[in-house]
């Protein structure tokens, strides 16, 4: 590796150092009492900046840097943006959040801002070991983060259960990739996945297959492997919840991407049907749990539950498409949850939690907006027309429809009506019941401004939807 | 003899015996983080072997990495542990169930 | 110019509806009544010029549409109008009657509120009658025959206040409803066979079907089945048993209604239409029969009835029902004419009669118990008159109208020489006798022996307005029976019908006087005096058995009772339906119970999930353990 | 512009309701904006009516653009007869609806009014799309204004009704979609005149069948799928329920008219023998529920759901009649009786409950037995109610009778039984019908109802106008029905072609 390739290597990943190198400087900048207030300031700034490094950086062509480790192509940059833009509107909105509740701090941002690079880098990742430490770089952070409400008994109770949990994943993925290793003699993610166009099919091979994707499995929190995932919700600080709800999804999105673009394995009956029974088990479990849910986060948990049983029926479902599919449904989730938690940590604040779904009573005649915008994004989660939830849940339907499984599709769809029910409540409580929440406050016109961005490309992209398609169509084939 | 398959059983019981450490345990966290730390060594022992057999020196990279990381876990595991029973006073298992449903 | 006449009929009359509807305060009552009289009179008149060219030019039939009611392929339905003989006939008495009500109604109704509103109702009536009269189709038909129905369904419940009016009124539309589906099924069975809802299609079609092999339902031919559905529809109409119960209670609508709609005109719709399709009945031998069965029961049975009810009105109700069965029985028998015939001069009587009741209710102050009258002779010289004019109509008495018609009947019958039409002309004999009883008590305890309501100094005569429709109605009884050879000759339509074996005025008046109906008439006029002008009693008639005949009478055979029944049952089914099955079994058990277990089942995962670690470690161990067994069970 | 109608038609309601939603300061000015884009609406669709061309078997208006190229789903507007007229229906009932809103006192009247123009626009997109998709997405969308009326604006118990309206109907028409995918898979296109070209197997059409009828039956609603309805109606705002029973049941029967017979009428013709007992049962059972319903809401929400019976009898009846009489005039007449019902319906349906909403704003109840004798009171609105009653059972003279007519006919010609029980709707509908304006309408008043308002200027045109339409739809049928005509008679060639 000469210097030209490092200078190369460095130039392309250069959104990632300098996010990095920024992470370190907020970590410093909150030692200092005068520096502190500008913690938020920073990061905000150096999450653009990055961002639109990468945009500019952006070409059709897929690079290999650092000897084969990272990749960046437009499939990467494209996702990567995504992330960032989302993790943008999450700091921006948990602003005053994080005020009410004193967590505004250095290491707060700085691990943040690591847990995203985390992410970055699995999203990069070419290789097992970058792959593994990203994951790692990330998960350890959100460990410490989902901690760090010190006062709080549940904020710690999910982070031990998340940490326990999370590293059991992780082993299970390692264990996996040892065994991908032995068999492949590679750490290259593009040769163990390549490595059935010359080679039998092995059980090793499928075993080891199965092992990382139940690790990938957990980390989408699909049943039977969500456990820790209601737990986080309602534990973590809001803010935090937003971030593990969205940016590792996407993030684990590339990494199966990875594992499975052009990969025979997708075509072995045993491990599809894994994936679809998985898929299945998931959107029942999800959906029957969040019936009974109280609690809002709780419930959009187990949505999320639901809907990551979704994303992997689409990822069966790029048997016979590709992962235009799969990419489509993540990022339409991933944009509708951050938008909802977005809207639930804006109208809490340190004087009203909102905590049970029923806190919302009355909330549109408090303010109209935001109960329009929560409805929107609600429906979206739900899959109604109107929003682009509908081609979300469309597409998944076409393909299962494609490959004659109507029956998956009929039992989907049934399950998706008792889905609905959840949902509908959360529009009951804001619109059809009298409230009292009078200590919800919903000021703010940027943070409405803001807020509003994702309901309105909910509609927009509704509308419009074919430049979306074609361009994941484009790159994911 | 001792083959690579013995040597890949050992370490898929090793594995094994972590992963039932984990939920037999009720007693304790720290015991956990035991458990999680010989999970990960099972996962090393693999890749030591893999490495070994076919020549390859970079999964035993690949181990100093998982090492590196186990100890950056078991920081922060204590560290959350330290905050737990700051809170409760207390590390038992089983009264960490606020959280359920 | 003849089709812009008949056009202008029931133009002028919905207009008349429409204005009396819908005009402001500013028209008087008075001037109301006044303008809508005038137009009802304006058509009067255009439908004599009608009636005058169809019975002056010989086989003349006005027949075109006036516009495409329905005109798709397979399906042509017009609305027009198609003049013969019979419906130029209909037309006159409609409007003649109309006309008269109208007159007579200025007086009667005018201390009402909704003054304007009755009027707009008999105009609107009189425009559904006449459609009824002139409709070319059978679909026409149906409209003015429900149009009938709906404003004597307003016109009973004209005094809505009043629970018994607005009771009765729903139950006249029900069970003329019962009848129209019947009907509705009859006119489509109709069209199938013929292919077509116009008559003259339809009657010429008729030529093509082979009618003797139209077998359909348990041995019935098609035609009868279809015949016996309309008369259904009749039935209900023209208040045969058992559907004759709505009429008597009719009698809660204002008394110039009941002398219109459930005297003269609606109630016979049911033999025009009948008469109307003449050339369909002949071929169902069956139906006639039934039909013949039901007209001389319902003339027999009912007529008893009248014996024993104590309310002018109602008495003069049962006396119509017994006098339809008399034209029904006729129609039994194909002769159409001969019932047309009875029509046409009962429809003059029967109003006269019901006109007089009112101008005797009037005079009372709106009593219409017969057992508080008597008397009236004095103080009510001219209405004593006309009712007794319209009473020897009724019974038959030589020479009045009546006894033109009904003769012709019994004489019809006894002609036809079955064993059935002779049993029929038994029963109508003993109804003649009945008639005569009833018509005569009646007169007897009303106008003659001594008042038993007070003061009868303050009873006088009503305004002309009153009057002078009573006389003109007496006078058209007295004569219209001298046109008795217009109807045995009468062409109902394009058909022959049966030949009446009629020789000439002077012998069939001969004839008629020294019939058994004489006999009827002179021991009726007996048995009343005897019983209600001298107030004896007749011995066995105390007997037991026959207090029990006359208590089953008197409980006019419970039909009342049946249909009341009949409409709890109807209740309590929809009441059980609408608790138990509706809302128990298929909302609460199904609809909302499936949702309500899956609830459940979501409730029960969320109570065992308990939220400790270890199990949540445990079941991650597990299902990769359950992942991996089916896996490796599927590979090996 | 007149090439895009139908976009004007869809979209002039739907951003102009967007619109109003920012607007809420003055009552007055907002009654006036609504009633004038209604009105504009309304206009638009007379132009409709007017230029469309009736001897043309070929949809008309026609726009295609293609809009999603990748999911193959494509913008694709165009009317047919029937289209025309149901757009012709919706707007009528909608500018009544704004009429009728402006009489009321309302809170969030903004809110009120951009949902009913959301739904406005919205059904006439489900009512002019030839798309699967884009015709499921109207369907669809359609409920969420839906909900939201009956939801905010609606009676005490109005949040199980909305979300059982929502969840029952949404759980049907997902099974629609999974039923267009399957078609799409195999004639890959959601165009509705490929759909007419298909040739499924028998097998694949009874499934196709059923999951599409399932959909419909529901929104129509059908009998056992009925109980919605009577929640639905009780609980919706007055408003709501006109636009609930004139439009959104209609959305089910054109739902079957466009999608189900002609696409897979083999699969229909299978199991037509189901669902004309149901319709029967509908027409009979339902009708029989109907009498001692003690809500006048209820009570005519049953009855609505014995008129649909009519409507899908009349769809279903046309297999029986073609093995039994082969005459394709037949089938014609039938459908015809069918969309004519459909039509009359709706405004009788209206009608009805415009009148009881307004005893209800009144005097503060619907229940029959708080009532009676309002003839006293306001006599205007309980003649009009006398006469919509009167209509309501089928009176010859108004609109209702045209279509019983001849789907009695139609069942005639091919069963007697079922001609004998569907004539039984003439007892059965009168006895509910009129017991009902017996106890509300005449009789005393009843002690304790104090209200001398009756209809007012605004109330007694809305009202008049509906008579009007009933009076001339049952005097002159011919118009509608020649209009028709040669779509009606395409599309049962379209479908004796396939079976």
């Amino acid at each position: 590796m000469n210097l030209n390739d490092t200078l190369m290597s460095l130039s392309n990943f250069a959104p990632e150092i300098f996010l990095f190198f920024m992470a370190m400087t907020i970590l410093l900048a909150g030692i200092f009492k005068s520096l502190k207030k500008h913690v938020i300031n920073i990061t905000i700034v150096s999450t653009i900046i990055a961002m639109l490094l990468s945009f500019f950086a952006y070409t059709d062509d897929s690079v290999f840097i650092f000897n084969d480790s990272l990749i960046k192509s437009n499939v990467t940059e494209f996702f990567k943006i995504i992330c960032y833009i989302v993790f943008l509107i999450q700091i921006l909105i948990s602003q005053k959040y994080l005020r009410d509740k004193e967590l505004i701090s250095g290491e707060f941002y700085s691990l943040l801002l690591f847990a995203l690079i985390g992410c970055l880098i699995i999203i990069s990742a070419n290789n097992l070991i970058t792959l593994f430490l990203g994951i790692e770089l990330s998960s350890l952070s959100l460990y410490s983060l989902i901690a760090l409400n010190r006062t709080s008994l549940i904020s710690g109770e999910a982070a031990i259960k998340y940490f326990v949990l999370s590293i059991i994943a992780s082993a299970l993925i390692l264990f996996g990739f040892s065994y991908l290793y032995g068999i492949t003699n590679s750490l290259m993610i593009n040769e163990i996945a390549n490595y059935l166009s010359n080679n039998e099919l092995s059980n090793l091979y499928l075993f080891s297959y199965i092992l990382v994707f139940i690790g990938v499995a957990f980390k989408f929190a699909v049943a039977p492997f969500h456990m820790w995932l209601p737990d986080v919700y309602e534990g973590a600080p809001l803010p935090i919840t937003n971030f593990i709800a969205s940016i590792p999804k996407i993030a684990f999105f590339i990494f199966a991407y990875r594992f499975l673009n052009d990969n025979q394995i997708l075509y072995d009956d045993n491990f599809s049907k894994f994936i679809l029974y998985l898929g299945i088990f998931s959107i029942f479990i999800g959906n029957m749990y969040a019936l009974a849910q109280q609690k809002i986060m709780r419930m959009l948990a187990y949505s999320g539950v639901a809907n990551s049983g979704f994303i992997f029926l689409a990822i069966f479902a790029s048997l016979e498409f590709n992962f235009s599919v799969a990419a489509f449904y993540v990022i339409t989730y991933t944009v509708t949850t951050v938008s909802a938690i977005s809207i639930i940590t804006f109208i809490s604040s340190n004087k009203f939690d909102v905590v049970y779904i029923k806190d919302l009573k009355g909330l549109s005649s408090k303010s109209g907006l935001i109960s329009v915008l929560f409805m929107i994004t609600l429906l979206s989660t739900a899959g109604i027309p109107l929003t682009i939830g509908f081609y979300a849940k469309y597409l998944v339907l076409d393909a299962l429809v494609d490959q004659d499984m109507i029956i998956t599709a009929v039992i989907v769809v049934l399950l998706t009506v008792i889905g609905l029910y959840y949902y509908l409540r959360v529009i009951w409580f804001m619109f059809f019941e009298k409230g009292f929440n009078s200590l919800v406050k919903s000021s703010g016109t940027i943070n409405l401004i803001i807020l509003s961005i994702i309901p309105l490309l909910i509609i927009a992209i509704f509308i419009f939807p074919d430049f979306v398609f074609s361009y994941l169509f484009a790159i994911l084939t | 003899m001792i083959t690579m398959t013995h040597y890949l059983v050992f370490s898929a019981l090793l594995f094994c015996i972590s992963v039932a450490g984990i939920f037999i345990n009720r007693k304790n966290i720290l015991l956990l983080l035991m458990s999680i730390e010989l999970m990960l060594l099972s996962v090393n022992t693999n890749f030591i072997i893999f490495s070994n057999y076919s020549n390859d020196i970079t999964g035993q990279v690949f181990v100093f990495f998982i090492l590196a990381v186990a100890a950056a876990e078991s920081a922060i595991g204590l560290a959350i542990i330290v905050s737990l029973f700051r809170a409760r006073n207390s590390l038992e298992i089983n009264l960490i169930n606020k959280l359920k449903g | 110019m003849l089709e812009n006449l008949i056009i202008s009929i029931p133009i002028l009359l919905v207009l008349s509806s429409a204005v009396m509807g819908f005009s402001s305060s500013k028209l008087t009552n008075i001037n109301a009544g006044i303008i809508s009289s005038i137009l009802v009179f304006i058509s009067f008149i255009f439908s004599l010029v009608i009636f005058y060219y169809s019975f002056t030019n010989e086989n003349s039939i006005l027949y075109d549409d006036f516009y495409q009611w329905i005109s798709i392929s397979g399906l042509n339905i017009g609305m027009g109008y198609l003049i013969d003989k019979l419906s130029a006939m209909m037309m006159v008495v409609v409007l003649l009657i109309s006309f008269v009500v109208h007159v007579y109604s200025i007086g009667y109704m005018r201390d009402e509120k909704d003054f304007k509103r009755f009027f707009s109702y008999i105009a609107l009536f009189t425009f559904s009658m006449i459609l009824l009269v002139m409709s070319n189709n059978l679909i026409q038909l149906f409209i003015g025959w429900e149009g009938v129905g709906l404003v004597s369904y307003l016109l009973i419940g004209f005094f809505y206040k009043k629970e018994s009016a607005i009771k009765a009124n729903l139950k006249a539309f029900l069970i003329n409803r019962i009848g129209d589906m019947f009907f509705i099924i009859g006119i489509i069975m109709i069209f199938v066979l013929l292919d077509s809802f116009d008559y003259k299609t339809m009657f010429s079609n008729l030529k093509l079907v082979d009618i003797s092999n139209l077998e359909y339902y348990y041995g019935f031919n098609y035609i009868d089945i279809a015949c016996f559905f309309l008369f259904i529809g009749a039935m209900a109409k023209s208040a045969q048993i058992p559907l004759h119960v709505w009429l008597p209670d009719s009698m809660e609508g204002p008394t110039p209604i009941s002398a219109l709609i459930h005297a003269a005109t609606m109630v016979t719709a049911g033999i025009f239409m009948v008469a109307r399709l003449s050339p369909v009945y002949i071929y169902a031998e069956v139906t006639t029969d039934f039909i013949l069965i039901i007209g001389a029961l319902t003339a027999l049975f009912i007529g008893v009835i009248a014996i024993f009810d104590n309310d002018i009105k109602k008495v003069i109700a049962y006396s119509t029902i017994s006098q339809l069965g008399y034209m029904v029985s006729a129609l039994g028998i194909n002769a159409y004419t001969v019932s047309f015939f009875h029509l046409y001069t009962h429809a003059f009587f029967k109003a006269l009669l019901f006109l007089c009741a009112g101008s005797v209710i009037m005079s009372l102050h709106h009593n219409q118990d017969i057992t508080k009258m008597g008397g009236l002779r004095k103080r009510l010289p001219i209405t004593h008159f006309c009712f007794l004019v319209g009473t020897l109509c009724i019974i038959g008495f030589p020479l009045t109208s009546g006894f033109f018609s009904k003769d012709l009947i019994l004489e019809v019958m006894l002609y036809e020489n079955t064993d059935l039409s002779f049993f029929v002309y038994i029963l109508l004999l003993i109804g003649a006798l009945v008639t005569t009883v009833y018509s005569l008590r009646l007169i007897f305890i009303v106008f003659y022996g001594t008042y038993r309501g007070g003061d009868i100094k303050k009873i006088h005569e009503e305004s002309f307005v009153i009057l002078s429709p009573l006389i003109i109605l007496a006078t058209l009884s007295l004569i219209s029976g001298f046109v008795i050879h217009t109807f045995v000759e009468l062409p109902i339509f394009m058909f022959g019908v049966k030949e009446i074996h009629y020789e000439g005025l002077l012998p069939f008046i001969s004839h008629g006087v020294l019939s058994p109906a004489s006999v009827t008439l002179i021991a009726g006029f007996f048995i009343a005096k005897h019983l209600y002008l001298d107030n004896k009693e007749i011995s066995f008639l105390s007997n037991k058995y026959f207090k029990k005949i006359s208590m089953i009478i008197k409980s006019k055979y419970k039909f009342d009772e049946f249909f009341l029944n009949c409409s709890d049952f109807m209740k309590a089914t929809s009441y059980f339906a609408a608790t138990k099955f509706d809302i128990k079994i298929i909302d609460s058990f199904i609809v909302n119970g499936l949702p309500r277990k899956i609830n459940k089942l979501s409730t029960y995962f969320k109570s065992v999930s308990s939220g400790y670690l270890y199990h949540y470690a445990f079941l991650i161990v597990f299902s990769l353990v359950v992942i991996f067994g089916i896996i490796l069970a599927r590979v090996l | 512009m007149i090439n895009n109608i139908l976009s004007f038609l869809i979209w002039l309601p739907i951003i102009s309701g967007l619109m109003i939603l920012f607007y809420k300061r003055n009552d007055a000015v907002l009654n006036f904006l609504n009633i004038i884009i209604n009105f504009i609406v309304f206009f638009l669709s007379l132009i409709l009516l007017n230029s469309y061309n009736q001897t043309s078997t070929n949809f008309q208006f026609i726009e295609n653009t293609n809009w999603i190229p990748s999911l193959n789903i494509y913008y694709f507007l165009g009317v047919d007869a029937i289209s025309v007229l149901l757009i012709f229906l919706n707007t009528i009932i909608f500018l009544i609806v704004s009429l009728y809103n402006s009489t009321l006192n309302l809170k969030n009247r903004n809110q009120y009014y951009a949902s009913f123009l959301l739904a406005n626009g919205l059904t006439i997109g489900v009512f002019s799309a030839l798309d699967a998709i884009l015709f499921y997405i109207f369907f669809e969308a359609l409920l969420i204004p839906m909900f939201l009326i009956i939801g905010i604006w609606g009676g005490a118990n109005r949040i199980y009704a909305s979300i059982k309206f929502f969840i029952y109907t949404f759980l049907g028409s997902i099974l629609l979609l999974i039923a267009f995918l399957y078609i799409n898979s195999s004639i890959s296109s959601f165009n509705v005149l490929s759909f007419y070209e298909s040739n499924f197997s028998l097998i694949e059409q009874e499934w196709l069948f059923i999951a599409m009828a399932i959909a419909f039956a529901i929104k129509i609603p059908m009998f056992p799928f009925h109980t919605w309805l009577p929640d639905a109606h009780v609980e919706a705002p007055t408003s709501g329920s006109v636009v609930l029973a004139a439009i959104l049941l209609k959305v089910g029967a054109y739902g079957f008219i466009r999608y189900v017979l002609p696409v897979v009428p083999l699969g229909a013709s299978s199991l037509d023998m189901f669902f004309i007992i149901l319709s029967l049962i509908a027409i009979v059972y339902v009708g029989i529920v109907a009498i001692t319903q003690n809500d006048m809401k209820k009570l005519i929400a049953y009855s609505s759901i014995s008129h649909m019976g009519f409507v899908t009898l009349g769809f279903f009846l046309i297999f029986q009649l073609f093995d039994s009489t082969k005459i394709q005039n037949d089938i014609v007449v039938s459908l015809s009786g069918s969309m004519y019902q459909i039509i009359s319906h709706g405004f009788v349906s209206a009608a009805l409950f415009i009148c009881v909403g307004s005893i209800y704003d009144r005097y503060k109840t619907k229940k029959i037995s708080d009532l009676s004798g309002l003839l006293n009171q306001m006599p205007v609105y309980s003649w009009f109610f006398v006469f919509f009653a009167l209509a309501n059972c089928g009176l010859p003279g108004t609109s209702s009778f045209v279509g019983e007519l001849l789907i009695i006919l139609a069942s005639f010609k091919t069963s007697f039984i079922f001609a004998f029980l569907a004539s039984s709707t003439l007892i059965i509908s009168a006895v509910y019908s009129l017991w009902l304006v017996k106890r509300v309408i005449y009789g005393e008043l009843k002690a304790g109802l104090n209200n001398d308002i009756d209809a007012n200027f605004l109330e007694k045109i809305i009202l008049f106008s509906l008579a009007l339409i009933v009076l001339i739809l049952g005097i002159y049928p011919d118009y509608m029905m020649t209009y028709m005509n040669i779509t009606l008679q395409n599309l049962t060639n379209n479908i004796i072609l396939k079976i």
